[in-house]
C-alpha cells in the first residue's frame, strides 16, 4: 500500500479528477493549502502596507493505493496537471502498512477497493 | 482654472430659492435620492456574490468605482445633455458643469442632478454583470464614463427629455423610472460588449459558481429596498401616483418570485435561493416602467408574467456560447423588454397612466414596441462603437493567464479575503511592476 | 381568468384622488414602509447568521421567500380581513383582490395595503427562528400562507380593525406597532411549531454554533434601521407621535443593551457580540407597543426592564427540552409580553397613551393582560390547527440523515459558499430525482 | 427610585404639541435620524472588515455598544451639555434626564435628542479605529462613556450651541454637519489614545491585513448613505439647503474616489477596493463641514482636493511610529481638517454660507484655522486627561499573548467564524474564569 | 512511531475525539478535507448552470503516536467513527522516523508524551 | 527523500518561511489546521449554549527534502518556532519513496531542486 500525496493547481483538480476516475482510480482525499515554490513573489498593498505574497493556491491530493495502481495514479497525474508553467507542483509516494476501512473493518487492499452504494 | 473660475461665477450667480421648496416633495425627493444610491452598493454585493472568490473585490469595484466616475461625468456633461432642451435626439449644453441651476421650484432644481445621476450611476454599473472576470478596470472607467454622456444621455433624452423635443416620449411612449433607459440599456450593452470581449477563459468548460450566496440575497434585499425610491421618486412627489408606484414595486416582484420558485419546483424539484433574489430583481426590473401605470392587480399579473421569458431564458444560457457572465441580458434585458410591453397592455386610464391594450388602446403596445426597438439598436450601435474604439487604445480583456489568477489580484493588487500568514510586510515601497 | 377580469374591472373604477394626498404624511409612509420591508431580509441575516453553515440559505430562504407568498396572499385575501369592517372577531371581504381601495385619502389608501403588509412579512418570517435546521421547505411556505390568512389577519383586526369591530382595540387594549400582533404572535406559532416538529437531530448532545457573527450584527444593525418605520410609520404621519415613537424606539433598545451586556458581564465575565445583538432586538420588540404611548424616560426605563426575562430565558433555554432554535419565544415573545406589559404601567396621558398603572390606572394594565392571553392563546390553538393539518397532507420534518447532510443542500440544492473545484459541469440538464 | 419619579413627573408635565409639526420638516428629520444611526452599524463593517479575523467581533463591538452606552449618557446627560444655554463652554442642566423636552415645534423638540444622540454615537465609535486589536472592552465602554459628557457634549456646545453661548459658533466659524465636533474631534481622540496605549504587539513587524474586504465596501456603502442624513439632515428640514448639503454629498466623494484612483493607479500601478472605500469615507468627511454653504461645483473642488492630504498621509503611516491601526487620523483627522478649511475657502454667500476666501473674505480662512485649533487642543487634552485617569483605575491594553489569541475570544468569549466541530457542548453552566 | 491518518465524517468528529481522549491519545491534529469514494454524486444548481459535486465533507486527523499506541488509536477511531453507510471513511497508518517536540527539542517517545500544562 | 511535516503556531509561520528560506529550504506547502495537545480548553458562549474549544489554530507545513536536508530543515524549523509555552507543535520525518515534478516528469532529487522562473 501506497499514499500518494500530490500538489496540484487548482485550476488543474477538475481534469485530474477525471482523468484519475478515467484510470479507475476512486477513492481520494482533497484539501486547499498554500505552497512555496522557487519562484517570484506578488505583491499586494492594503493602504500604505505593501506585502509580498510568497504562496500560492494549490490542492493537495491524497490516495492511497494498492501497490499495483501507484504507477498508474502517477501516469493519471502527470497527465492531467501538467502546465508547463513553474507551479505545477509535485507527486510524493509514500509507504502505507497498514489501511482500514471505517465502515467495515476490512483492512488493506480490501479496504481500498470501492463499492457501489451512494456515499453520502 | 477655467473650472475654477467657473465655480466662482455660478456661486455668485446663483438664487436663493428656498422659500419655494414644498416639504413632503422635497422630503421624499432626498430619500429616494438616497435609496437609489445604495442601490450600486446593492448591486455591487448581488453581482459580487454571484462570482468567484478571486474576482470577487474587481466585481464589486466596477459598481463601486461607477459611484466616482459616472456622477463626475453625469453632474459635469451629462445631465445638461439629457434635460436641456436641444432637438429631439439630445440635448443642449445649457446646462453644463451644472450652469444655471439652483435651489429653485417645489423640489429644489439641484436635486434632480443628484437624484437622476443614481441612475446614471446603477445603469453603469449594471452593465458590468456581463462583463466581470475578464474586462481590465482602466478601459472599463473608460469605457462607463464615455457611454454614460455618449449613450445614456442620450436615451434618457429621448425618453425624459423636455416635452416636444424627447424623441421616444413625443412618440407617446412611457416609461414610467426608467426600463428602458436603464434596463433594456444596460443590457444590450453589456450583450455587445460580450460579443466584443468574448466568453471567459474556460467558459462552457468549467462551471463558474457563486462564492457567497448570502451576499446575493444581501444585494438583492438593498435592491428591492432601494428600488421604491427608483420607482417611487420617479412620481417626483410624495402623491397618490408615488404611493402607486410604490405599491406596485412592493406587488409585482412578490408575484414574480412566487411564479419562479413554483417554476424551478416543476422542474429542478427544488426553488433555490439564487432564483428567488434573481426573480425579484427581475421582477422589479419589469414594473419598472409600469409602477405608476398600472393598478395594483395589473402590478401581480406583469410580475407574473415577467418571470417566464427570464427565467426560460437564464435556463438555457450556460448552454449558449454567449457569456453574460451574470445573466444581464436574461434578467434586465428580457425583464425590461417585457416589462415595457406589458405597460402597453397593462397601463391603466384611472390609475394614472394612457389606456393599454386591455383598456382597448391596441396603438400604445406598437408604440412600447418602437421605443424597445429604438433603444435596443441605438444601444447596440453606440456601445459597439465606444468599445472598438477603446480596442484600438489599449486592451480590453486580461490574457488567459491573467483570468486564472485573477481580477482581484491583477486589477487591483488585492484578495477580498487576505490570509496574512505567510504575507511578508514591505517597509520600503517598491514598485510592484506587475501586470495589470 | 376571473382575475383578469377583475384586473379591468378595478381598474377602470379606481378613482384618481391625487389631490388630496398630504406630502408629509404620504412621504413618511412611503418610507416607513420601505423600512419595514427592509427588516425582512434584515432578519434573513440575523437568522442567518445564527446557523450552521449547512443550513443557512435555507434560514434566509424562509424569510425571503415569506417577501414573495405572504405578500401575495396578504394583497388578495389578508388585508380585507383585517380591515375589512365584518364582526369583532374577523373582518369582511368587501377588499377582496384590493377591491375598492385606491389613492384617496390624505395617506393614500392603497398605500396602506403595502404597509401593512410588510409587517403580515417580517412576522411569518419571524416564526423560522424556530424552526430552522429541520422543516422542510414546501409545508413552510404553505404554512405561512395559510397562517397568514387565518392567524395573522385576524389578530390584526382585533388589535387594528375599525373601531367598533375590533375585539382587542374595543376591550381597550394599546399596542402602538404589533407587539401582541407580531411578536408574541410569531412566537406562540413558533414555539408550537417545535411542538408538533420536535428538536433538530443532535440537539441538546453536540453544539450548534452560529457560522458568521458579522452577519448576526448586519441583521441587528438593519432591524433597528427598518424599526424606525415600523414604530415610527404606526403613527400614521410625520408628526409628533411619530417623532415619539421614534425616539423611544431608539433609546429603548440602548437602554436594554447597557443592561444586557452588564448581566452577561456580570454571570458570564464577558460581554459578547451575539448577546448585544439579541438585546438590540429585544429592547426593539419591548418598545413596540409603547413607542407612541410613553415618554422617553419611560421608553429608557422600559427598555431596561424587558431585558431581565428575556436574558434568563435564553440563558437556560438550551438546557430545556424545547428546541426553539433562534430563541424565538425568549427574544419575541417574552420581550412582546413584557412590553406590552409594560406599555399598561409606563403609558403616560400626556405623551399620547391611555393613563397606565403609574398614572394609577391599574385597570390597563389588565386589559393588556387580557390581550396578552387572547392573542396566546388563539395563535397557539390555529398555528397547531394549521400544522396538524399539512402533517396529513406532506411531511413536515427533514429526516435526520437529511439534516445531517444540510438543508441548504436538502431543500435548495445549493451550498451557500460554494467551492467550484471539484465540481463537474453538466450541460445537458438532468433531473437530479433527489429528495428535497 | 428619584428616576422612577421623574418619569412620572416628565410624563405629567409634557405639553402635546401634536398640531405644530410640520410634516415635510418632521419627515425628513425622521429619515435623517434613521440614516445617521445606520452609519454606526456601517462603521462597525468598514471598520471590521479591515482587521484580523480574530479581531473582528471586537472591532465591530466598540461600534454596536456605543449605540447602548452613548445613547444613554447622551440623553441622560450629554444633549443638556451640549444644548442649554449655559456659558459660551458649556451648556446647562435644565434639560438633564430630557427635563422639559416635549413634542412641540416644526419638528418636535424631542426628536433633536434622537437625531443629535446619532452623532455622538458615531463620533464615539469612530475612535475605535484607531485601537483595534489591544484595548480592552471594559476601559472602552467607561472611555466612551465619560468622553461623549466630557469631551463631545462640550465641544458640540462650542458649535451648535444656542447663539450667544457657543464659543466658535459665535467667533463666527461654520461647520454645517459636524465637521470639527465629530470627525477631527474623534481623530485627535484616537491619536491621543495611541499615544497613550501603545501599538499592537507586532506592529512594523508583521502585515496585518484586512480579513473580509466586501465588508468594507459594505460598511463604505451604507456610511455614504447614511451620510446623506448626516449633512442633509444637519439642514433641519426639507428646504433647499436640505437639498444643496444632500447633493454636495453626492459630488463631493466621487470626486475624491475619482482623484484617490487616479493618485494609486499613478503610484502603485493600481486603484485597490480599500483605496476607493477610504476615499469616499475622506471625501464624505470633507465635505461634512462645507455640505450647505458650498455650490456643488464648489464641491467637487473640494472633494477632489482633500483627497492629498489623506491620500498621502495614509500611504505613509504604516512606516510612522504611530500605530493608529485603521488611519482615524487619516481619513478623519486630515479629512476634516481638510474640510473645515476649505469650507472657509468655497464658502459662497450666494449658497447660503457665509462669503468664503474665494469670494474675498479671507477672514472666514482663519476663522476656520481658529476653530480647527481649538477642537483639536481640546479634545488632546481632554481624552488624554480621561485615559490617564482610567488608567489608574485598570489595565487599558491587552497583553501581548492575549493579544495573541485575540480580542474576541479575549473580550467577549466568541470567534466571529466558530467551526461546531471540535466544539464540546457544556450542559452545565460553569464559570470560565479566564482572563478577559 | 507511526503516524495515522484517518478520514471521518465530519459530524463523527466530536465522538472520535471523546473516544480519542478516553483512550489516553492526547496530541492530534485536524483538517478539514473533502474526500471522494465509491457513490454516487449530489447534483447542485446556480441559475442554469448545473454541477455534480462529486466530492464531500470530510475531516482528517493525523495522530502521531508510539508503537504500542496504534492497536488502541485505530480501535478508539473505528468505535466511534462508524455510521455503517458507505463514506464512513478510511485509516491508514504511516511509518515515521523521528518526532521532534518544537518547543522543548526531545524528540521520539519522549516528544509525544503530554504535559500538563496549558496549552496555547 | 523525507516528508517533514510540522505543525507550529500560525503567528510564527512568517519566521519560521525565513529561517527555511535562509538555509535555503524552497519547496513547501502549508495548511491551515487546528490541533490538540496536553493542555486546557478555551470556554466561548453563544447564547446560552456554552462550548469548550478543545482545538487552537495551528499551520501545518509539509517539505520534502532530500536526505542532506532534513537535518538543516529540523534545525531552522526549530530556531524559529519556539516560544517556550505548551503549544509549540511538533515535527515528524516521514519516509519518501518516490518524488515526482509534475511539471518535467523529473524524479527523486532533481525533482526538489529549485528553479529560477516565476512560480504562479
Ligand atoms: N519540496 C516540496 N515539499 C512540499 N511541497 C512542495 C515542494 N516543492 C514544491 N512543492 C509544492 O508544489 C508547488 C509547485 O512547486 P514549484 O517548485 O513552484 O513548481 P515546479 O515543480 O514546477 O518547479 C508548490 O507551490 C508547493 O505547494
Ligand atoms: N484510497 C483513498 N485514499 C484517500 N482517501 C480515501 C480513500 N478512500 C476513501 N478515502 C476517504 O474516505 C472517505 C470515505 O470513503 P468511501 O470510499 O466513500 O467510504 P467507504 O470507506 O465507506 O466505502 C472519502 O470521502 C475520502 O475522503
Ligand atoms: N501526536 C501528535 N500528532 C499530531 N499532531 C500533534 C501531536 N502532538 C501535538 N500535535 C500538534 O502540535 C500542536 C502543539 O502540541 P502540544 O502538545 O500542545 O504542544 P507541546 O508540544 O508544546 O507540548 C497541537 O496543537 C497539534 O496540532
Amino acid at each position: 500500500m501506497k499514499m500518494i500525496v500530490a500538489m496540484i493547481r487548482p485550476e488543474k483538480l477538475n481534469d485530474v479528477l477525471e482523468s484519475l476516475f478515467k484510470a479507475e482510480v476512486r477513492g481520494l482525499t482533497i484539501s486547499r493549502v498554500q505552497g512555496h515554490g522557487g519562484g517570484t513573489e506578488r505583491v499586494e498593498t492594503y493602504r500604505g502596507t505593501t506585502v509580498k505574497m510568497g504562496l500560492y493556491d494549490k490542492v493537495k491530493l491524497e490516495i492511497g493505493v494498492s501497490e499495483g495502481f501507484v504507477e498508474t495514479t502517477i501516469q493519471a497525474i502527470l497527465a492531467a496537471a501538467r502546465s508547463g508553467e513553474v507551479g505545477d507542483g509535485k507527486i510524493f509516494v509514500l509507504p502505507v502498512e497498514r489501511v482500514v476501512r471505517i465502515r467495515t473493518g476490512e483492512e488493506n487492499e480490501a479496504a481500498v477497493t470501492p463499492v457501489k452504494k451512494p456515499d453520502r | 482654472m477655467r473650472l475654477l473660475a467657473m465655480t466662482i461665477f455660478i456661486a455668485l450667480g446663483a438664487a436663493q430659492a428656498a422659500s419655494q421648496a414644498d416639504g413632503g416633495t422635497t422630503a421624499w425627493m432626498l430619500v429616494s435620492t438616497a435609496l437609489v444610491l445604495l442601490m450600486t452598493p446593492a448591486l455591487a454585493f448581488f453581482y459580487g456574490g454571484l462570482v468567484r472568490q478571486k474576482n470577487v473585490l474587481n466585481t464589486m469595484m466596477m459598481s463601486f468605482a461607477a459611484l466616482g466616475v459616472v456622477t463626475l461625468v453625469w453632474a459635469l456633461f451629462g445631465y445638461s445633455l439629457a434635460y436641456g432642451g436641444g432637438s429631439r435626439w439630445i440635448g443642449d449644453l445649457s446646462m453644463l458643469f451644472m450652469h444655471g441651476i439652483d435651489l429653485s421650484g417645489k423640489m429644489p432644481a439641484l436635486l434632480d442632478v443628484a437624484f437622476q445621476g443614481t441612475f446614471a450611476v446603477i445603469t453603469a454599473a449594471l452593465i458590468s454583470g456581463s462583463l466581470v472576470g475578464r474586462m481590465r478596470f482602466l478601459p472599463w472607467l473608460l469605457f462607463i464614463a464615455i457611454w454614460t454622456v455618449c449613450d445614456y444621455a442620450v436615451l434618457a433624452h429621448w425618453v425624459w427629455g423636455p416635452a416636444g423635443s424627447a424623441l421616444l416620449k413625443d412618440l407617446g411612449a412611457i416609461d414610467f423610472a426608467g426600463g428602458t433607459v436603464v434596463h433594456i440599456n444596460a443590457a444590450i450593452a453589456g450583450v455587445v460588449a460580450v460579443m466584443v470581449l468574448g466568453p471567459r477563459k474556460d467558459f462552457g468548460r468549467l462551471a463558474f459558481l457563486p462564492h457567497n450566496i448570502p451576499f446575493v440575497l444581501l444585494g438583492a434585499g438593498l435592491l428591492w429596498f432601494g428600488w421604491f425610491g427608483f420607482n417611487g421618486g420617479s412620481a417626483y412627489g410624495a402623491n397618490a401616483s408615488a404611493a402607486l408606484a410604490f405599491t406596485n414595486t412592493f406587488l409585482a416582484p412578490a408575484a414574480t418570485m412566487t411564479v419562479w420558485m413554483i417554476l424551478e419546483a416543476l422542474r429542478g424539484g427544488r426553488a433555490t435561493a439564487v432564483g428567488a433574489a434573481t426573480a425579484a430583481v427581475v421582477g422589479l426590473v419589469g414594473i419598472t416602467p409600469a409602477a405608476g401605470f398600472v393598478g395594483p392587480l395589473g402590478a401581480l399579473w406583469l410580475g407574473a408574467l415577467v418571470a417566464f421569458p427570464s427565467y426560460f431564458f437564464i435556463s438555457i444560457r450556460p448552454r449558449l456560447k454567449l457569456d453574460d457572465s451574470l445573466d444581464v441580458f436574461g434578467a434586465h434585458g428580457l425583464g425590461g423588454m417585457s416589462g415595457a410591453l406589458l405597460t402597453g397592455v397593462f397601463a391603466a386610464k384611472a390609475w394614472g397612466g394612457t389606456a393599454g391594450a386591455l383598456e382597448g388602446n391596441i396603438g400604445l403596445l406598437w408604440v412600447q414596441i418602437e421605443a424597445v426597438l429604438a433603444a435596443v439598436i441605438f444601444s447596440a450601435l453606440m456601445s459597439w462603437l465606444i468599445l472598438r474604439l477603446l480596442a484600438l487604445l489599449m486592451p480590453l480583456r486580461a490574457a488567459d493567464d491573467e483570468q486564472a489568477v485573477g481580477m482581484d489580484a491583477l486589477c487591483h493588487g488585492e484578495e477580498a479575503y487576505p490570509v496574512a500568514e505567510g504575507a511578508i510586510l514591505v517597509l520600503d515601497r517598491e514598485n510592484d511592476g506587475g501586470a495589470r
